[in-house]
């Protein structure tokens, strides 16, 4: 059998197998869904042939399956991190109710975002593309909270997105008489210019919604937050990057290639106000998940500049950035779920202090920042040296003001979310908070060890990323394991970074604790010097509230203008549109009848004109 | 020939409807039962018709023993039997819903079985037959059925529900009869393919009048917008398979004699366009008027009409497309909405109000019924894997090939409107906290037995939507030859 | 250039040549700004007494890992740093990894250093600490943004990103950026002061209020590596600017006389103003030194 | 005479449908409405016969005393159809009381403005 | 305002339809079709006096099956719409809504009756020979029972009864028409079977006129129902409990 169809069935017989599991026992269900996070990974890196394509005729469309490059490399991303977060959901989910559905929608969204991956023509793609959307849908009001407001937004933006793509696919069709994508990128050149933009903006709306572009975005913040965190790593680091692949292919295979590189231009600009906006929304978040979740806005916001831009080097970023986003967000999200769990919020102005009582979780919560950060030594910073050198390269110099802004920014709620979680004052209702269970320790522990690994060696990425770039029609993209170098020939060796920043590390660690270290006691964080005063164990003395007041008032006019506020304004307004719509049923009969009176004469006076006698 | 013959599809059931009050004298259960074997057959001799059936060569009956255009005949061709088939199932799957839906209230189910039977019998008529007038009758059949059913339970406001049904629908009759007479004085004839033959010679202007009425009346029955204001009220105030049988088959014939006439019957250049027009404006309406319903029914009650508007502006387009696609959704709008409204029979089984937002928590007391809800509403949606999505990608591709991108537009923007209010109660269904004290009615096994045929239905088209297209493209090239429905009807017609 | 020894000792080298100049340096600062304000002030190698003291005192309490790495962070960031600025043109002993990096790399790898501060702070528990981080942070989001575009304008219009790359051109052209991009020097001039953290913009460790900001849980040894970091940092970041703007340093005297004159600059205009609040020096770096960048980089792209 | 008879005749009958209609549409009390129905229905009715009348015509029946001769009948056509429009409207007007006379239990009233508890 | 757009409509749509039907002006003969074929067969073949009761029952046999159908739904609906629970669960009896007739009434009726029957049963007999059928005199034998009803408060009638007449008339209908299926030259449903006769001969037309017996009854039976429905209140008590 077809490996690519026998990958679909065994996600999708893995999902009814971790249903049915779930719906008999908790263990067996458990084991089941350990299984199935075993099974796809190894089947997919081992089994899959993916130069193997099938194809079949439905409802008079011509469908075909198959793997590309492209789709590969986000592929991957989907096959690791998903069942890593399948692996934490175990321990995550733990002592939630109704597992059957989570697993069952877990697992078909990865089905979703398997099929969208390896399609090659609309139709399957579209098809993915839904049952991805209403799975995560599922999950997103999940857990009860905010369910009109957040899911519904949710539903209504991914809609809007999947209508727009499939009023594009429904015009490709009519214009090219084939499904295929490959047919449409061959003859897009051959449209008119009013249907290239029909089609390719509209494709891109569909792609912009899920990668959570600027205005578009309002979705995202509640739905990252109010879905379980277990699911909320896949649903910002892969689900989102589906976007970004289909943004990839219609930028650059479509608009770079007639000459229409303004629509990818605007796209990059849209990216940028996206990363400065989201990142100041989310300095202000005080619960974590919201945090993250702005965050996740402004990381994909650049991730859509750099395919925008649409040099060699940007694409390159744009798609390191994918992956290196879908780890850190990844371990970011399973973090904030395994302090939700142990100690019962996510409210940085309540929790404090629990570096010492989570140390792993901490520890991969640090290095996911610093990655996050784009700070050297490690792998986030490789991106974002790719993404500004490709800007400056192409001059865009505004865009590099934009993006800096934004990353600088970035380090705030960098710093706010450790400092918020995990440092400050350890108090005394959190004592009885202990490390999260190994099950979702060692998903976290995996993802951080591949963020240090890449800080040194981000060869291993750009190896796919450059083979998925032949198919954006770059081929022979040069890279290095270690040497970053930009368009003007200037570069930077990671490695020498790495080794330096080890090297004085460790010989100051070495000076720092000898004779010091082991002499000193460990004091708690309440014995600190307080100008005389004595605090109580119970005195919280964490300065949390209000952490960038500064910066807030600076802010001010920024913050006035709230995009979410006008569209639930425009939802009030369309509500109301409605009831009034509605008022013609007036319950009274008879006016029912007058109205088909008044029809019929319309008709009738009308009736040269309609008829046309 | 003798033991599958179109004429049993009318004449078994009334024969049973008159009978069955003699059988419940006998032995009370068979009231229950005879009704399932009548409709077990039915569905039998239409799959078995049906499948058999000759391309090309629809199976024309003659009434007593007089050709058309001089009796009145019943034609099973493609098209039409596709539709009957569809009905006789969904009449089938109802009668095994229904046959012992409640105890309480529902304990006069010889009227009720009895104007099942009636009703099948009418809308399977209408669509069988090939003489306009002997449509009428049919169609009045099933609106009768209709006022009664409606007007079914007490407690409710099922009277003013069905009067507002009457109301318009003797306004209906009068307009389709108005029509018919005039149509009668132009030709001299009633049956549909003599008319058609004929129909060409009619002064344009009398014709236009004659497909106005016939609009403003079949449109009525087809819950066209202004005239639909019946069709929340009766759906939401019926018994749950009777709203189910509203939505599969009784709006079926309607939206059927509306598409006969114009296609076959009567040949009006413009009416396409009021169809489109109107059917838009169907859509946008009901769509907008269900997203602020806080009772389900009535929600359910105005997507189907917006479902119904879809349907009529498919088959606008007056391309093989656009049939085809129309034809598609007909036969999920069938499906799914039955499915939504058996299970919403039961959802809202405890509930005095059936109101939404006693629907909290739902999915954890009851939670096959409210699966089931679930994925109609996934399907109704369109959805993939469910067999609306290629019911709506084959429309919205049959509307790109008439170049009508407004609509597509128009139909994808009032499509988001619909996912709000399905996911509305989705949402409540499963992650809301339930109400205290809350009645369970679980379903009876019979009724998780006919929706999960229906289940599985939607679910299977949905995966191989194949199984289907034949037969829809079939119906398709049927419904757009009208000079070989002419010719198989009147195979001796001399064209004088 | 060749073997690994030789490199360690490059390095070990400049960064004692780091560790002095910057030690002095602080003196010089303190000794001038007390005759300012009219005091003898502390002898120019104070800064010296007092890191020595401070390293043999005893480290009696700690709070934990993160309290433990922060200066080992800061000394960390500060070596990486000094290893990737050029701190002679061609200098034989001081090229360490200067063609490892570029400028957007030494603008992040600057920030590294403040991050592990900050954590290390953070995790004392101290209120102090985190006020000052949190101001310290905002205000680098304040003077980063000039400081960025006056970078970007440079590299944009010399086509260059690497330090090393933008010195060539000022030794092949002769002149110095300060003169042929001057819009950039001026915004880059306008946002040191906010790097240095001199009045006005000190209000991160602002001792009358702060207790010293986030250092305030810092003793001992950590405090003396804290000190040297600081010292070292200070002579990159002139270093920096030198090779910049002012065509960089052909021998160690010259790199001492300008960086010294460089210097004086934000220690002077410390000496004579008042603390801004953090939006105050937001604000300020967000006006015209901004301003002056939007310049150069129109400048640089036309 | 012929032109008289035509106006005549059909205006009669749709003079009826117009009050019927007219009943329906703007009269309050539910009964009144089923009046107007039972009136329009026999408007239609009246057309229906009318228009099948030939000019002297007899009834289509070949009594003992026309069979053979030639004579003019009028179209039994439309008779036989008016015959079943009958039927069916009185079926109507039977379930329209019966609706009535629930309405009227429920709500203690015919007017139609008050019916209307089902509403948008 | 409502009564001047419904006036307006109503004028322009009466303009209308007036317009088109006086286009071909009253009692004109200008309708070519079916008719002339009738008019010749049903003497001639079906051996039927009455052409309208042959195309009623014959031609058009399947409306005629439709509007019995309607009426029976009528019937059915009727008595769905107005049920209530059988007296005996509450022991009431059934009610007349209408006042003790006069005794003149009483007695006139009680005379008249059984003539207005033999008149209904006479006309549905000839209905292929007269004109009238079936349905005109099912009606009149239930307008001799409305007098009867209306006269008498105790007069009641037995709804098995009508059940019975009502089941047995009805699928006598079509059990004929299917027997049509077996037995006739073209098997087709509603087809003569049955030897013709000479034309204006009662025993004539085949099996229209026992069609037409069958539907004097169910017909009579039907209407009988419907107004013994409407004018009986059987029970006030609750309504059934029900969603």
């Amino acid at each position: 059998m077809n490996s690519l169809v026998l990958l679909i069935l065994i996600i999708a017989g893995g999902a009814l197998l971790s249903y049915f599991g779930h719906k008999i026992n908790k263990i067996l269900g458990n084991i089941t869904v350990f299984a199935v996070a075993l099974i796809i990974p190894i089947y997919w890196f081992t089994q899959v042939d993916f130069t193997e394509t099938v194809s079949f005729t439905v409802s008079g469309f011509h469908m075909e399956l198959g793997y590309n490059m492209y789709g590969k490399l986000f592929s991957m991303i989907v096959m690791i991190l998903s069942p890593l977060a399948l692996i934490y959901a175990i321990g995550y989910m733990k002592d939630q109710k109704k597992l059957a559905t989570f697993y069952f929608s877990f697992l078909f969204s990865i089905l979703g975002m398997t099929g969208i991956l390896m399609s090659r023509d609309f139709v399957s793609l579209f098809i993915f593309w839904e049952i991805m959307t209403w799975s995560s849908y599922l999950l997103v009001i999940f857990l009860g909270k905010d369910v009109q407001k957040t899911g519904i937004k949710y539903m209504v933006f991914s809609a809007i997105g999947a209508y727009a793509m499939l009023m594009a696919i429904v015009i490709i069709y009519k214009n090219t008489g084939s499904m295929m994508l490959s047919d449409y990128f061959g003859s897009f050149a051959g449209f008119t210019l009013q249907t290239k933009l029909l089609t390719g903006i509209l494709l891109l709306l569909g792609f912009a919604v899920k990668s959570a572009v600027m205005p578009l975005h309002v979705w995202a913040p509640g739905a990252y937050s109010n879905t379980p965190m277990a699911y909320t790593s896949v649903f910002s680091g892969a689900l989102s990057k589906m976007g970004i692949y289909g943004l990839g292919f219609v930028v650059v295979n479509l608009f770079a290639q007639a000459n229409l590189e303004i629509v990818g231009y605007v796209l990059a600009w849209m990216g940028a106000i996206t990363a400065v906006l989201a990142t100041f929304s989310a300095v202000f978040q005080h619960d974590a998940k919201k945090l993250l979740a702005y965050s996740s806005i402004a990381q994909l916001g650049y991730i859509v500049t750099g395919i925008g831009i649409g040099t060699e080097l940007s694409i390159m970023a744009g798609l390191y950035l994918a992956v290196l986003h879908a780890a850190f967000k990844g371990v970011l999200f399973m973090v904030v779920g395994a302090v939700e769990r142990q100690a019962g919020t996510t409210d940085m102005n309540v929790v404090s202090g629990l570096a010492r009582k989570m140390p792993f979780t901490f520890f991969t919560a640090l290095i996911a920042i610093i990655a996050l950060a784009g700070i050297p030594p490690l792998g986030g910073f490789v991106g974002k040296w790719m993404l500004y050198e490709s800007l400056i390269n192409n001059s865009n110099f505004l865009m590099v003001i934009m993006i800096f802004l934004s990353s600088t920014a970035a380090f705030l709620y960098c710093f706010k979310f450790l400092f918020g979680l995990f440092l400050g004052q350890q108090e005394p209702e959190f004592d009885h908070v202990k490390e999260a269970s190994p099950v979702m320790i060692i998903p976290m522990l995996l993802l951080s060890v591949f963020l240090l690994v890449t800080g040194a060696y981000p060869g291993i990425v750009f190896k796919y990323v450059a083979e998925g770039m032949t198919n954006l029609g770059f081929h022979d993209v040069n890279w290095q394991m270690s040497v970053l170098t930009n368009a003007w020939g200037d570069s930077v060796n990671v490695q020498h970074v790495y080794l330096s920043v080890v090297v004085v590390f460790v010989a100051f660690l070495i000076f720092i604790t000898w004779r010091g270290y082991k002499h000193s006691t460990k004091i708690s964080t309440k014995d600190i010097s307080s100008s005389g005063e004595m605090i109580k164990p119970e005195d919280n003395m964490t300065y949390a509230m209000d952490f960038y007041k500064p910066f807030q008032r600076v802010l001010q006019p920024i913050l006035k203008w709230k995009i979410n506020k006008y569209y639930e304004d425009f939802g009030k307004g369309l509500e109301a549109l409605f009831d009034f719509m509605r008022r013609i049923y007036t319950g009274n009969g008879q006016t029912y009848a007058v109205y088909v009176i008044i029809f019929l004469a319309i008709l009738l006076i009308f009736s040269k004109s309609i008829f046309g006698y | 020939m003798v033991i599958t013959d179109p004429v049993y599809f009318i004449a078994l059931p009334l024969l049973t409807a008159f009978l069955l009050p003699l059988f419940g004298k006998i032995y009370k259960p068979l009231i229950g039962i005879i009704p399932g074997l009548v409709f077990a057959f039915l569905a039998y001799i239409s799959f078995d018709l049906y499948l058999n059936l000759v391309p090309g060569k629809p199976i024309i009956i003659q009434m007593a023993g007089w050709a058309p255009p001089w009796g009145i005949n019943l034609v099973f061709s493609e098209f039409s039997g596709l539709i009957v088939t569809l009905i006789t199932f969904l009449a089938f799957l109802v009668w095994v819903y229904s046959y012992n839906f409640k105890k309480v209230g529902f304990d006069n189910s010889k009227k009720y079985f009895t104007l099942l039977m009636l009703m099948v019998a009418g809308s399977i008529g209408v669509v069988l037959t090939g003489d306009i007038f002997n449509m009428f009758v049919f169609l009045e059949i099933t609106a009768i059925y209709s006022y009664g059913l409606t007007a079914f339970y007490k407690g409710r406001d099922s009277a003013e529900a069905a009067f507002k049904y009457l109301l318009l629908g003797s306004l209906s009759s009068v307009f389709i009869l108005l029509a018919i007479l005039l149509l009668y004085k132009q030709v001299g004839t009633l049956n549909m393919a003599d008319i058609a033959v004929k129909a060409q010679s009619i002064d344009p202007k009398m014709k236009s009048i004659i497909a106005i009425l016939f609009f403003v009346g079949l449109g009525i029955e087809a819950e066209m917008f202004p005239m639909n204001g019946w069709v929340p009220d009766a759906y939401s105030q019926a018994p749950g398979p009777v709203a189910a049988s509203f939505a599969g088959m009784l709006a079926k014939s309607g939206i059927y004699a509306l598409i006969r006439v114009f296609y076959t019957v009567l040949e009006v250049k413009g009416v396409f366009d009021l169809l489109l027009i109107m059917g838009l404006l169907t859509i946008i309406f009901a769509e907008f008027s269900a997203m602020r319903q806080k009772h389900l029914r009535r929600m359910l009650a105005y997507s189907s009409i917006g479902q119904m508007g879809l349907i009529m502006v498919a088959f606008s387009f007056n391309t093989k497309a656009g049939i085809f696609a129309g034809l598609f959704l007909m036969f999920n709008h069938a499906i799914i909405k039955t499915l939504l409204f058996l299970s919403s029979g039961f959802l809202t089984y405890s509930t005095k109000q059936k109101k939404i937002r006693d629907l909290d928590g739902f999915g954890k007391i009851m939670p096959f019924t409210s699966l089931m809800f679930g994925l109609g509403a996934f399907a109704i949606v369109g959805l993939p894997p469910f067999s609306g999505f290629w019911g709506k990608l084959n429309m919205l591709v049959a509307t790109a090939d008439s170049n009508l991108y407004f609509v597509i537009a128009l139909i994808l923007l009032v499509a988001v409107v619909e996912i709000v209010y399905y996911f509305k109660v989705i949402g409540r269904l499963y992650f809301r906290q339930q109400h205290k004290d809350v009645e369970v009615h679980n379903p009876t096994w019979n009724a998780i037995l006919a929706m999960s045929i229906l289940a599985i239905v939607i679910i299977g088209v949905g995966i191989y939507p194949d199984l289907i297209t034949d037969y829809l493209t079939k119906a398709t090239n049927e419904l757009f030859d009208k000079a070989g429905y002419i010719h198989s009807v009147l195979p001796n017609l001399s064209l004088n | 250039m060749e073997g690994i020894g030789y490199k360690i000792l490059g390095a070990v080298l400049t960064t004692i040549l780091a560790f002095v100049v910057g030690m002095f340096y602080g003196g010089f600062s303190r000794k001038i700004i007390a005759r300012i304000q009219n005091r003898v002030g502390p002898p120019v190698w104070q800064n010296f007494l007092d890191v020595l003291k401070l390293l043999f005192k005893k480290t009696s309490v700690r709070y934990g890992l993160m309290h433990h790495f922060a200066p080992l962070w800061m000394i960390t960031m500060s070596i990486t740093t000094l290893m990737f600025v050029p701190v002679l043109n061609d200098g034989l002993f001081f090229s360490n990894l200067n063609f490892s990096g570029d400028i957007i790399f030494l603008l992040y790898i600057m920030v590294f250093g403040s991050l592990g501060m900050a954590l290390g702070a953070g995790s004392t528990g101290n209120p102090n600490s985190a006020i000052g981080v949190s101001r310290g942070l905002t205000q680098m989001v304040g003077f980063e943004i000039p400081w960025v575009m006056a970078l970007v304008a440079l590299m944009i219009q010399y086509k260059t990103t690497s330090v090393t790359g933008l010195m060539e051109v000022q030794s092949q052209s002769g002149t110095w950026l300060m003169f042929s991009s001057p819009f950039a020097f001026i915004a880059a001039l306008l946002a040191m002061p906010g790097m240095f953290r001199y009045s006005p913009f000190d209000i991160v460790g602002a001792p009358a209020e702060l207790a010293s900001g986030p250092i305030s849980e810092f003793g001992g040894k950590y405090l003396s590596t804290m000190m040297t970091s600081g010292s070292i940092f200070a002579f990159v970041k002139l270093t920096l600017y030198v090779d910049l703007f002012m065509g960089g340093a052909s021998n160690l005297i010259v790199l001492v006389l300008k960086t010294f004159t460089l210097y004086m600059y934000p220690v002077l205009w410390g000496a004579v103003s008042a603390r801004f609040r953090t939006e105050q020096s937001v604000r300020y770096f967000w006006g015209w030194p901004t301003f002056f960048g939007f310049i150069a980089l129109i400048y640089a792209a036309f | 005479m012929q032109e008289f008879l035509t106006y005549s005749i059909y205006g009669t009958a749709f003079f009826l449908m117009l009050l019927g209609l007219y009943a329906v549409l703007m009269k309050k009390n539910l009964v009144k409405i089923v009046i107007g129905l039972t009136v329009l229905d026999s408007g239609l009715n009246l057309l229906f016969v009318a228009v099948g009348y030939i000019s002297g015509g007899t009834a289509p029946i070949f009594s003992p005393a026309v069979v053979g001769k030639h004579v003019i009948m009028t179209d039994p056509v439309p008779q036989a159809l008016v015959l079943t429009a009958i039927v069916i409207g009185f079926g109507v007007t039977a379930v329209a009381l019966a609706l009535v006379v629930r309405l009227y239990r429920k709500h203690n009233t015919t007017n139609i403005d008050e019916i209307k508890n089902l509403k948008w | 305002m409502k009564k001047v757009v419904v006036i307006g409509s109503l004028g322009v749509i009466v303009y209308y339809l007036l317009s088109a039907f006086v286009a071909i002006p009253f009692g004109a003969d200008i309708i070519k079709g079916v008719k002339e074929f009738y008019l010749q067969k049903s003497p001639d073949d079906l051996k039927v006096a009455n052409v309208v009761t042959s195309i009623v029952v014959n031609f058009r046999g399947f409306d005629t099956l439709g509007e019995v159908t309607v009426l029976f739904l009528a019937s059915t609906a009727l008595g769905s719409i107005l049920y209530h629970r059988r007296s005996q669960h509450s022991g009431l009896n059934p009610q007349r809504t209408s006042v003790e007739a006069s005794a003149i009434v009483q007695t006139g009726a009680k005379i008249i009756f059984p003539f207005t029957v033999i008149l209904g049963a006479y006309i549905f007999i000839h209905g292929h020979l007269t004109p009238g059928g079936g349905f005109q005199g099912g009606a009149i034998i239930a307008t001799g029972f409305l007098l009867m009803l209306i006269s008498y408060r105790k007069f009641f009638i037995k709804h098995n009864a009508l059940t019975w007449i009502e089941a047995i008339a009805g699928s006598t209908f079509v059990i004929l028409g299917l027997f049509g299926l077996i037995y006739a030259k073209n098997h087709d449903f509603l087809e003569n079977f049955l030897p013709a006769g000479k034309l204006n001969d009662l025993l004539s037309g085949g099996i229209i006129g026992i069609i037409y017996i069958a539907v004097g009854f169910k017909v009579g039976a039907e209407i009988t129902g419907i107004l013994d429905t409407l004018l009986t209140v059987k029970e006030t008590g609750l309504d059934p409990e029900e969603n």
